[in-house]
């Protein structure tokens, strides 16, 4: 590793840790306790990982199918859907907001159609909240895992199937395993992207206490209001990933020929 | 009809593949041919790895052409050992059998005993990273053996190992192709013309994608037609009963070494280089170490490479008909050598090698 | 001879006023550049006190302006120029017939609202508490464009917003009875000695008042 | 490839589409040129490439030699470094700006000091329009990146060494090809997650127009005022992003191995 | 003090090596041993790619144990082809030349010198994706030749090589190794007794890690005192001078055939396996083929496997001193043979190879 490397790495280094620092700083750790346990941040706090959890999970079910075959599979029509799916990357997550209020909201064509025949309506719910987050963490997701499986190749699952491996097998016991350090990070990214998820959810969902006011919605509230209940479900936040990545993450992420 | 059956025309870049190839129910084929000739090709195809357009291939009777690997029920040791990185030795050896139904703690059960086989048990529960290439190499023999398939294609089995690794696997491998019951067909590409004589019954010789040799081991190996086999192999080959220190020709004994699995009055091949012959007048016999000595008349002579190959006349029952000796052209001009000749052929037995024979009658 | 630039902060209930305002200003003074940053009264507060540079301040709300005077950043008092009341946005047309803030508490009614901790919300709850009704809300949003903006496309069936804000055809507005008893007065007030900034000040408590009638807002 | 992906791939595809198309479907096609050339929306625009540009270019420069640096050394702290790097991913990025003001703020112990020392002020200029971007933006870089060095491994960079190459050299000439694909989606990443960066930069940045406003700001505030507008302009990002990976991705994304 | 010295302790898991070697100045050493044995770690130690502890590698008189590998001036050829997958095959082996300060031309002008040198040349413009496994192999070697190394570090170069390729890529790699100045050092791992006979003027054999023989390769190899070097060397080996017909040994000529690039008045090593040795009465002098009949005095007699190994006294000039000969246990019977007995030994000039000796003296 070259030692010219060092320097930019220490500057990246800092520009993370050194506002993270400043927020330690102006923590009123005396009321700490008591803004942590106020309803709103509990209520919050609760939403946010309930809905990142369950996004992730949707990322995770429908994300790894579809990198799969992205990577894998040899249409034509591909590369044009690989760039379909980047496609709510690039869109201000605001926009995307209006994009799935305009597909499932009450005037758009699926909306309106899950209003008439069921009698659901999906806007200001919590399942509008895991729509819009799954909606922004997923390219994440598809991005991480199709990029490894790309770069893993196809020699083992082609060796799997010579040894009689169906590909469903192949697919569970070679593809999934050899990819577990970048699902683990599609993984990481995708919970932090839902998790920071923002401007589609507050045009989505709304922002009901409880039902839609996930933790950026209620910190970006309490900002005008009160900064130090907003710092400290931060690092409450912070604590809570600090906690994730040093213990769940290191195995799976530092990789099967580490 | 069952055995292996195939038509398979590919072009990949520069390089064009053109093979037909028929292997009988229960016999082995050798593939040999230099580097690039398109043997790992032909493999691949076999396996269902590379899919020509152009390709019949009938295994045990069904066209298996159209057919993704797993469906073909063959078992492939290619030519880099691809060890799966997240299992274990052992579970490397185990996917197969999983794969194909087996519950875990049966398969775990053959895999163990295919390590014990191929002699590295104690490595089952190590990353395969963690292996000597020679290691790996043996893990992925296991690997590939322990699919009990169908149609088995071993892709230089031998490579990388040890002088003591080489010959126990290969006596491993004969078992194991010799074991196999009707309905099986195994392919094994290879440098080493001894991997053909001891393990197959057929051989192909590949140059430039083209098949330029195929027949019997014997009848290749020993009267190869085109250069490459000749500087492979060009042993002489003789076929007949192992006993208990040679083989019985026609009634005639030649002396030999007996390789570990071969058994007395089992069909045997006696293996033995041309160089290894000497000859003599036929008024001069020999009294000296050399147990092998017969009357032979010499077919042809002709020039090979620094020395003169001499061949002998196919009309005599005993090991000396058809045989090659290599002389130094000093020798043949000594002694007054020509075709036509009686001469006696004089070969020690311990330059005679006698491994078992794969069957009864390896001819077509 | 070099453009001058004004700094103008203005909270979002202002937006299509202060357009117009900066829009006349630069025609009268051809050499100026107005730039107006619009947001929620308190988020521009905070802006200020964490160091952004403006040279004007029109908040939504005088608690809001007496944070910012603490702070020491005012070269001005405040005055007050204008002021606002709610009122209810609805689908055009009105197709639910909602007539009051009562009919925010009916079932089939989506209703939604500034949340608390800016002016139109604190408005908002004041009202309801006067009228002592208890309407469901949907969402709370962060300002009052948010608000007017889910009337607007049509996901929510009625929202509170300001008077000033139910201008267009694109929704419709039901008037609350005793809708004075909050109401929102908007004071401004300069944040630099530079000349212009009390020009602008002086522009849109003067000549800025018509344009302020126009749009609904009350007088001071 | 298992079939039985298809259909999960097909509903994360429509996940993504659908709202595309409902979006596309509520375009007024007839007003988008007047719409895209008013002065908000080029402003803000241009604010928004060039912002994401310039921290896409920083995210590279200082997160690839962190990842490498947490690929390949050997130091035991090395493992919280990295949880420390990560933190921003699951930090509400309205926090993120706080953090950001606390620290680079008038009042944060570091913008005080350039304050007094060089009487630069960071917040609310471009400058901390960029800042924001990158600190939030840069861990998808150095995830990415990392994840993708750890699955390769050292044995090419081993073989470089034994050649005689010197560290510089393995990393230029080795490590960084062999590293393209993945940093080619840590890039198309970092840029995403910049370009549609919202609540640091309110935070932390303000929105000024032609100053602070990005796109996402932007849209924002049309939004409620003028859908149709922060519609055209999504579009036009849209098309910008299309255009980008369909003709500049895929020859690097897809592989040295491809 | 120059060539290579080093002292080696490291332990991996259950595996620890032990080595110390030591080899002059312009030499090379064989590194022979079973699969896992330590050849791979002890090449990777020497070439920094594992840096043991307690190590203490001079190369060239310089203690290199504590630097990283481009500051080794080595080359090295792993057992893993590991060719860059991002580059051409022509920039895969202009890659060493470049690190090491060349320009681009430069570096591509020896790449393309050695690609040819090699007989790969028609591949510089392949992906190494597109290569055979055989073609990866050599592009590897010429990879690791190219870097002009003071110590060039070798792992089973002529693994994978087909018949035609192994013995032109033996033929190139002793012309690469004895071109090599002073200063230079070569350590070669193989599994053919014939790479380290030709090309290694000594030998050092590993086992579970440890040193179990070394020595010239002529010693070494003709008296092996393990079982493993024995299965794996065993043959007879000559010092002499290259003749036009073979070798002159003390005077005496022993016929034989000149591998191509041996040269006549040259030194040169002739080599014949101990089975190919015929042994007679001394009153009984066979007129045949054998080119090579002359007296020695038996040293020993033991048992080896299925034959009889025949060891002769150190006694005589000519060739036939402290030679091996294999009999089968019937030939010893029937000539009733002992220790002492006077005989004479026949061995046929076409089993006999005269290859070049590396330098004129390969003893210590
Ligand atoms: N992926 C590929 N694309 C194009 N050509 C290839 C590819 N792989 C191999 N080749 C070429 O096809 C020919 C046959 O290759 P193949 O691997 O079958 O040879 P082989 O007989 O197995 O050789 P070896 O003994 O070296 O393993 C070679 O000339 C090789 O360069
Ligand atoms: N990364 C590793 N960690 C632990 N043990 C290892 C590792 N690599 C190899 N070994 C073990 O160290 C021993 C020596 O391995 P090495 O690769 O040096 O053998 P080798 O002599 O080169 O064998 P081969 O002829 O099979 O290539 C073996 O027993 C092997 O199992
Ligand atoms: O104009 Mo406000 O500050 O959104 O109530
Ligand atoms: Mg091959
Ligand atoms: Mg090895």
């Amino acid at each position: 590793m070259p030692r010219a490397l060092w320097a930019p790495a220490v500057l990246a280094l800092a520009l993370v840790t050194l506002p993270i620092a400043g927020l330690l700083l102006r923590t009123d750790f005396a009321r700490l306790p008591t803004l942590l346990t106020s309803d709103a941040s509990l209520h919050a706090l609760r939403l946010s990982l309930l809905t990142a959890a369950l996004s992730t999970v949707l990322c995770v079910l429908l994300g790894v199918p579809l990198a799969v075959v992205l990577a894998r599979s040899t249409f034509p029509f591909v590369r044009v859907v690989r760039a379909v799916v980047l496609l709510p990357l690039v869109l201000p997550p605001v926009v995307g907001g209006f994009a799935l209020l305009y597909s499932l909201g009450r005037n758009g064509f699926l909306g309106y159609l899950l209003d008439v025949t069921a009698g659901i309506t999906v806007p200001f719910t919590t399942a509008a909240v895991v729509i819009a987050q799954t909606f922004v963490a997923m390219p994440f997701l598809v991005v991480s895992v199709e990029g490894a499986l790309r770069a893993t190749g196809e020699d083992f699952e082609r060796v799997a199937a010579t040894l009689g491996a169906r590909p469903a097998t192949v697919f569970t016991r070679v593809t999934c395993p050899l990819l577990l350090p970048a699902l683990a990070s599609g993984v990481v990214l995708s919970f932090a992207r839902a998790l920071g998820e923002f401007g589609a959810t507050i045009t989505f969902a709304g922002s009901l206490q409880g039902v839609t006011r996930t933790l950026p919605l209620e910190v970006y509230a309490q900002a005008d209001a009160d900064v130090d209940s907003a710092v400290a479900l931060s690092l409450l936040l912070i604590v809570i990933a600090v906690v994730v990545i040093v213990v769940a993450r290191p195995r799976s992420v530092e990789g099967v020929r580490a | 009809m069952s055995g292996l059956r195939a038509e398979l025309r590919l072009r990949r870049d520069g390089f064009a593949l053109d093979v037909a190839l028929d292997v009988p129910d229960g016999e082995v084929l050798a593939v040999l041919g230099p580097n690039g000739s398109g043997k790992s090709t032909l493999l691949d195809c076999l396996a269902g790895l590379l899919r020509p357009a152009d390709a019949s291939i009938y295994i045990a009777g069904r066209s298996v052409a159209g057919l993704p690997p797993p469906e073909r029920r063959v078992g492939v040791l290619r030519q880099d050992p691809l060890l799966f990185p997240h299992l274990s030795v052992l579970d490397n050896v185990a996917f197969g059998p999983r794969s194909r139904g087996s519950d875990r703690a049966t398969a775990r059960e053959v895999a163990r005993r295919w390590l014990t086989e191929i002699g590295v048990a104690e490595f089952a529960d190590r990353r395969p990273s963690r292996l000597s290439g020679g290691q790996a190499q043996r893990v992925a023999l296991a690997r590939a053996l322990a699919t009990d398939p169908t149609l088995l294609l071993l892709d230089e089995p031998l490579a990388a190992l040890d002088v003591d690794a080489a010959p126990a696997m290969r006596a491993a491998l004969r078992t194991v192709l010799r074991q196999r019951r009707a309905g099986r067909v195994a392919v094994v590409v290879t440098h080493d013309p001894l991997d053909a004589i001891s393990l197959a019954d057929h051989v192909l010789v590949l140059a430039a994608g083209r098949v330029v040799e195929q027949g019997p081991t014997r009848e290749v190996l020993a009267s190869p037609r085109t250069g490459f086999t000749a500087r492979i192999a060009g042993l002489n080959l003789v076929v007949g009963e192992a006993t208990a220190d040679g083989l019985r020709v026609d009634g005639h004994a030649l002396t030999g070494v007996l390789a570990e699995d071969a058994v007395p009055g089992d069909p045997a091949v006696a293996v033995f280089p041309p160089r290894a012959v000497s000859v003599f007048l036929s008024d001069d016999e020999p009294h000296g170490s050399p147990r092998n000595t017969a009357p032979a008349t010499i077919a042809a002579l002709e020039p090979h490479g620094a020395v003169v190959r001499l061949r002998t006349r196919d009309d005599r029952p005993g090991w000396t008909s058809g045989i090659a000796a290599d002389l130094t052209p000093a020798a043949v001009a000594d002694l007054a050598l020509d075709v036509g000749s009686q001469v006696l052929l004089s070969v020690k037995a311990a330059t005679v090698d006698v491994h078992p024979a794969l069957r009864r009658s390896p001819a077509p | 001879s070099e453009e001058r630039t004004l700094t103008v902060f203005a909270a979002a209930s202002l937006t299509d006023v202060f357009t117009t305002l900066e829009q006349r200003f630069e025609d009268e003074h051809p050499d100026v550049d107005v730039r107006v940053h619009f947001a929620g009264s308190s988020r521009l507060a905070q802006q200020l006190a964490e160091g952004a540079s403006a040279d004007v301040f029109a908040s939504a709300d005088e608690d809001v302006m007496r944070d910012v005077a603490g702070e020491g950043l005012l070269t001005g008092e405040p005055t007050p120029f204008a002021t606002n009341t709610l009122t209810i946005a609805v689908e055009p047309g009105n197709p639910l017939g909602i007539r009051g803030l009562a009919d925010l508490a009916r079932e089939d009614v989506t209703a939604v609202v500034c949340q608390p901790q800016v002016p139109c919300g604190s408005a908002a709850r004041e009202l309801a508490a006067a009228h002592d009704v208890e309407p469901r809300f949907a969402s709370e949003e962060p300002d009052v464009t948010a608000v007017l903006g889910k009337v607007r496309a049509g996901e929510a069936d009625a929202g509170l917003v300001y008077v000033t804000d139910v201008r267009d055809e694109a929704v419709d507005e039901v008037a609350i009875d005793g809708a004075e008893d909050a109401v929102n007065t908007y004071p401004i007030a300069t944040l630099t000695e530079a000349p212009l900034a009390a020009e602008f000040q002086r522009f849109v408590l003067g000549a800025g008042s018509g344009v302020l009638r126009d749009a609904g807002f009350g007088a001071p």
